[in-house]
């Protein structure tokens, strides 16, 4: 049964400004610290202090996670865990450029369309997903055991400020469209397409026409996207799956070229930044960086990941990682936070994706100090889009709460 | 003045004993204790049953008289009548011969006594003011389940000495009708006050069950502030 | 609209329940004009005095309670308005007061002010209202429709007229059009919920088609029942009051389908000629009830449909 | 059809326009005291259902054998109420004796249950004794029904009657008296002053 209210909310996209320009490339800083994810042991990085390295040697290796490559040559200063943007720290190599240290050979792979082959380039090369920060190698293994038939580039960018997604699409869009071949090969998916929030959004934008744009399939214009299209297929009987764009578009390069990722492309805007711009910049490349190209002020406080769901970042020397997307630049002047008690409006019901009662649960959570978790219907189906959050017009915070009682009902 | 005097003494330790004696049955060790600390414990127990643990606006007992018929002076007396007649021996009877009969048989035991002692009652509200009992219409006969007297006679008497049943029904009686005359007095100025503005209303409107519910309210959440500050007063007086 | 927050999101909707307050007072200000223009300056005056009392009642009681006294928050002037709008137009001015008073000490303050109503305060206060002085409450020129229907007579006014407020009745409540034009602006500034008014409307003309109270065409009986009392501005400014309405969609469309059916009933077999707020009252203390109804059910559904899969 | 009629009349007349919870205070204690167990209020009213569909038919039966007459019709209540009692007797013991499991289920709120037909039965005693049977039916429908919707209603408001938001001087209790203060208001529109 599908359902008249699908959920999800309309917000105003405030992209075009940012769209307007290319991707800038941002030339390498002087210092910078790459993320070595999953690399906590000495005995899975390949770089210790003092070493000099060239550009795209190996750092880290680990046996979980992909490998990474040098973004630029130069001296390691030395391993240090920094905040990571999005979420938690990360061990870094702090790494100090120097043009005159030069750069590995690269070669093409020169490779077919084997399955096999494809995931270990894409694990050799570290291509992260940009959307939830999960490696693509990972992620098409896992696509490949669950048979995933329909598989399309995750071009949402479905909050407003974000367009990074878009950008690259706009710009490489031969590439996606051979990648994504490539990747529906790797997992065996038959249907290949372009998941857009909007499609008249994404023709505007991106300037999508003629064969990608019957590629082009559509979440509805809201936040969140995905669930919706996901259903929708399922609806019809598919196995969807996504893969970011920005992934797609460095596995390109892989097997073209041989070049591991070492930059993304990252979405800088915000009311207090005095330019809104996509930067391409290196892996590791601090914050600060990022927010002085585009003139936001020297205490200005950012949020990276999505303005909706991501973090706040404090500290300008926060490396740059594959799934940063954007760094939204708050005004200096944005009001704080004002919060009434719940008066009941049924928004937050409205808007959820995933039909929680967000308002019940919190009422739960509120006058029962142990609630009975058969009583917190469906908690555990959150998908933290925090959608309900943004729309609460009493400033509440009712994911928290539906966070709180899916951890709840867990312990049973 | 004394008497002020008693309730400030009582009331410190009031709160703590009320709790034990309420829930437990105390007919042990309240038979080794002296005769001295038994009167004083009486004493705190009927103040409680007057205004700490009000049976009506604490307890939410035996509403409907106060609710429904205590809207003007003279029901509030008749009812306060009937009150002090039956509440007390049917207690202690009930007290005598409650812990002879198996735990089932008490409600219908009760029910059966608190009928028997209306009929008296009500003779004698016709003697002492006639035509009160016509005022009063079927509040006078619901009196027979009064939750009052139903819940205090099944639940408390028999498990507790008769001194103190004695006390508990005395003081439940004075708390009850203290709060009927207070509602009512309140009440009756209030239609007074209406019917100089000139009263449009179907009838006094003061008489509704709703006003006499809105001021049991009040009452209530005054006598729930007071108990809410009397435990810093304690601290202030050690 | 960015804001400034220790954690996630740091965007949210403009929509806020200031904002909702503030457009739910424009329109009732809305209300408020042509009545000026027909009886005088003496309709703001009684408007004024209503909002006065209930925020001086508002400020009484928080100093008692000793809260914060919160005057950007606007539900006791949302309050006051709804009772001014009820008001006869030739009230005297304690009527409003007492009533607004009423309203803020007895119905809102000791349930813990906004969002913890159980009972929409302008209803309570109403009906507090009418059943304390009736005769104050439905002293107009003429007699009014809902009284004439109430008598089991065809009203005098044609229903055209009716759409204007040329006709007897609590000041605000008379306009269809303006009560119509404004409840169009909240739907579509989402300040209020259409599902409640719409529901609420159909399940009322149906029975007022089905059941005339006087002896006229189905038709004709509900346009009289339609236009006549409060149950338009009943529909638009009370059932919509999100604290005390039901919050499932569902329970919506059930709250306002049932509570048409009682108000249509009370006017029938009630006492008085308006008795929107006692229907009010009455479905709020339904709200929770058909909340905890819906919700279990749909429960109750989802999980046999994934016992199913 | 006449009977079905005449059922639902008095179920109505039960539960709205002489609801007896609300307009009239009577009650209400007991009300309060079951709203605190939810999930028993659909037994609590199914039992006070039975209890005065038992003790009218025994009410009934008094009024026909005992001499009419100024004294018995003062004794009245005094009867109704020995009848209760008795039917309350009769039924905890068999139920003891044959269905141990669900008296166990039922003992908390048997005997509140059998006292609450009592009070609300009250006022329409004089009704009470000239009823048919069908009538005496519907009656007792209505008298759960009216019971039922009570406490519900209650229930659900108990929980939310403490809020930190509140007063704490209202908080529980005194927050109760007005919210059924408010909704005995509601049923004026109904009965308007009328009572009984």
């Amino acid at each position: 049964m599908i359902s008249i209210f699908s959920g999800g909310v309309r917000l105003e996209q405030k992209k075009s400004r940012t769209m307007k320009n290319r991707i800038e490339t941002l030339p390498a800083p002087k210092i910078i610290a790459v993320p070595l994810p999953g690399a906590q042991t000495s005995a899975q990085r390949c770089v210790r202090e003092g070493d000099v390295v060239l550009r795209y040697s190996q750092l880290s290796m680990p046996i979980r996670n992909v490998a990474v490559c040098a973004p630029a040559g130069g001296k390691v200063l030395g391993i240090r865990a920094m905040p990571h943007p999005v979420s938690g720290t990360v061990d870094c190599a702090v790494i100090e450029t120097d043009e005159a240290v030069g750069e590995i050979r690269l070669e093409s792979p020169g490779m077919g369309a084997e399955p096999d082959e494809i995931i270990r380039l894409s694990a050799a090369a570290g291509i992260i997903d940009e959307y939830d920060g999960i490696p693509l190698f990972k992620k098409l293994k896992r696509f490949r055991r669950l048979k995933i038939d329909w598989l399309a580039a995750n071009v949402l960018d479905d909050e407003p400020y974000v367009c990074s997604g878009l950008a690259v699409l706009k710009e490489n869009r031969a590439a996606v469209r051979a990648e994504l071949e490539l990747a529906a090969a790797a997992c065996g998916a038959s249907e290949r397409k372009i998941a857009v929030a909007s499609e008249m959004r994404a023709r505007h934008y991106a300037r999508i026409s003629g064969a990608e744009s019957d590629m082009l399939v559509s979440g509805g214009g809201i936040y969140p996207a995905w669930p919706r299209l996901l259903r929708e297929q399922q609806l019809h009987g598919r196995r969807p799956g996504l893969i970011g764009v920005q992934a797609l578009a460095a596995l390109y390069e892989a097997v073209e070229q041989g070049r591991p990722q070492v930059s993304t492309v990252v979405t800088v805007s915000g009311e207090g930044a005095k330019e809104w711009k996509n930067l391409r910049v290196l892996l590791g490349t601090p914050v600060g960086e990022l927010l002085a190209a585009c003139g936001a002020e020297k205490d200005a406080v950012a949020v990276a990941g999505s303005p909706i769901t991501g973090g706040m970042v404090t500290d300008p020397e926060t490396p740059v990682t594959a799934d940063t997307r954007c760094l939204v630049v708050l005004p200096a002047d944005a009001p704080e936070k004002k919060v009434f008690p719940c008066i009941g409006c049924g928004r937050c019901a409205r808007v959820c994706p995933m039909r929680i009662l967000p308002w019940y649960l919190q009422r739960q959570l509120q006058e029962n100090r142990y609630p009975d978790p058969q009583k917190l219907y469906r908690a555990e189906k959150c998908c933290r889009c925090n959608a309900c959050s943004v729309v609460c017009p009493s400033g509440l915070s009712p994911a928290e709460a539906v966070a709180r009682a899916a951890e709840i009902k867990e312990r049973g | 003045m004394k008497k002020r005097n008693k309730r400030r003494a009582g009331a410190p330790a009031a709160a703590k004993r009320e709790k034990s004696q309420s829930r437990k049955p105390k007919a042990l060790p309240a038979k080794r204790a002296g005769r001295k600390k038994l009167l004083r414990q009486a004493g705190t127990i009927l103040v409680n049953g007057v205004i700490f643990k009000n049976p009506v606006v604490i307890g939410a007992l035996g509403l409907f008289p106060v609710v429904a018929a205590g809207d003007c002076m003279e029901n509030a007396w008749a009812l306060s009548l009937l009150m002090l007649v039956m509440m007390t021996p049917v207690c202690l009877i009930s007290g005598w011969l409650g812990e002879k009969v198996p735990v089932w048989v008490r409600p219908a035991l009760v029910l059966v006594l608190s009928a028997l002692f209306y009929l008296p009652a009500s003779r004698l509200l016709d003697v002492v003011m006639p035509g009160a009992s016509l005022g009063l219409g079927i509040y006078g006969p619901l009196m027979i389940a009064n939750s009052i007297i139903l819940s205090r006679a099944n639940d408390y008497a028999p498990n507790h000495l008769t001194p103190a049943v004695l006390a508990d029904s005395l003081g439940c009686t004075a708390g009850f009708c203290a709060v009927l005359l207070i509602v009512s007095a309140l009440r009756a100025g209030w239609a007074h006050s209406l019917s100089r503005m000139g009263n449009t209303a179907l009838q006094n409107p003061a008489s509704y069950p709703f006003a006499g519910l809105i001021l049991l309210g009040f009452l209530s959440a005054l006598i729930q502030f007071v108990n809410h500050k009397r435990p810093e007063e304690r601290k202030a007086t050690p | 609209m960015m804001i400034r927050t220790k954690t996630a999101p740091f965007l949210r909707t403009e929509e806020s329940v200031g904002s909702m307050m503030r457009d739910m007072l424009l329109a009732l200000a809305a209300l408020l004009i042509l009545p000026t223009v027909h009886y005088g300056v003496s309709v703001l005056k009684l408007a004024a005095v209503s909002v006065a009392a209930c925020m001086l009642a508002e400020i009484a009681g928080c100093l008692v309670a000793k809260r914060e006294i919160n005057i950007s928050e606007l539900s006791p002037m949302v309050t006051g308005m709804v009772i001014a709008a009820m008001m006869p137009p030739g009230a005297p001015y304690w009527l409003p007061a007492a009533a607004g008073v009423f309203a803020v000490l007895a119905a809102r303050i000791p349930f813990g002010s906004t969002g913890h109503t159980p009972f929409n305060p302008a209803a309570a206060g109403l009906a507090f209202a009418t059943a304390f002085w009736p005769g104050e409450m439905f002293r107009y020129a003429q007699q009014s429709p809902a009284a004439a229907l109430k008598a089991g007579l065809k009203p005098e006014a044609v229903p055209s007229e009716m759409l204007w407020g040329l006709t007897a009745g609590p000041v605000g409540t008379t306009a269809a059009l303006v009560i119509a034009a404004c409840g169009l602006f909240l739907f579509v500034r989402r300040a209020a919920n259409w599902q409640i008014p719409f529901w609420f409307l159909v399940s009322a003309a149906v029975f007022a088609a089905l059941f005339p109270r006087i002896l006229v065409p189905p038709f004709t009986s509900v346009k009289y029942e339609m236009l006549s009392g409060s149950l338009l501005f009943c529909a638009v400014f009370m059932m919509t009051d999100p604290v005390t309405a039901p919050r499932t969609v569902s329970g919506g469309a059930l709250y306002g389908l049932l509570g048409g059916i009682v108000l249509m009933l009370m006017r029938r077999f009630g006492v008085y000629e308006q008795s929107a707020s006692f229907t009010v009252l009455l479905m709020n203390a339904a709200a929770p009830l058909i909340d905890g109804a819906v919700c279990s059910l749909q429960a109750e559904r989802r999980r046999g449909r994934e016992k199913e899969e | 059809m006449q009977t079905l009629a005449q059922m639902m009349l008095y179920a109505v007349l039960a539960v709205t326009s002489e609801n007896l919870i609300f307009t009239g205070g009577i009650g209400f204690s007991r009300v309060l005291r079951a709203a605190r167990r939810p999930k028993t209020a659909l037994a609590y009213s199914g039992l006070v259902c039975a209890f005065t569909l038992a003790s009218a038919a025994l009410g009934i039966w008094f009024g026909r054998t005992a001499p009419a007459g100024g004294w018995a019709a003062a004794a009245r209540p005094v009867l109704f109420a020995c009848g209760t009692a008795a039917v309350y007797l009769a039924a905890a013991f068999v139920w003891r004796t044959w269905w141990p499991k669900f008296y166990k289920k039922v003992e908390p709120f048997l005997s509140s249950s059998a006292i609450n037909s009592v009070v609300l039965s009250m006022p329409f005693l004089r009704r009470v004794f000239f009823l048919g049977p069908w009538q005496m039916i519907g009656y007792a429908l209505g008298t759960g029904a009216a019971f039922l919707f009570a406490s519900a209603a209650l229930s659900q408001a108990m929980g939310r009657m403490r809020n930190p938001d509140m007063p704490q001087a209202f908080q529980g209790l005194p927050a109760v008296f007005l919210y059924v203060g408010i909704l005995s208001l509601a049923f004026f529109g109904f009965t308007g002053g009328r009572l009984f």
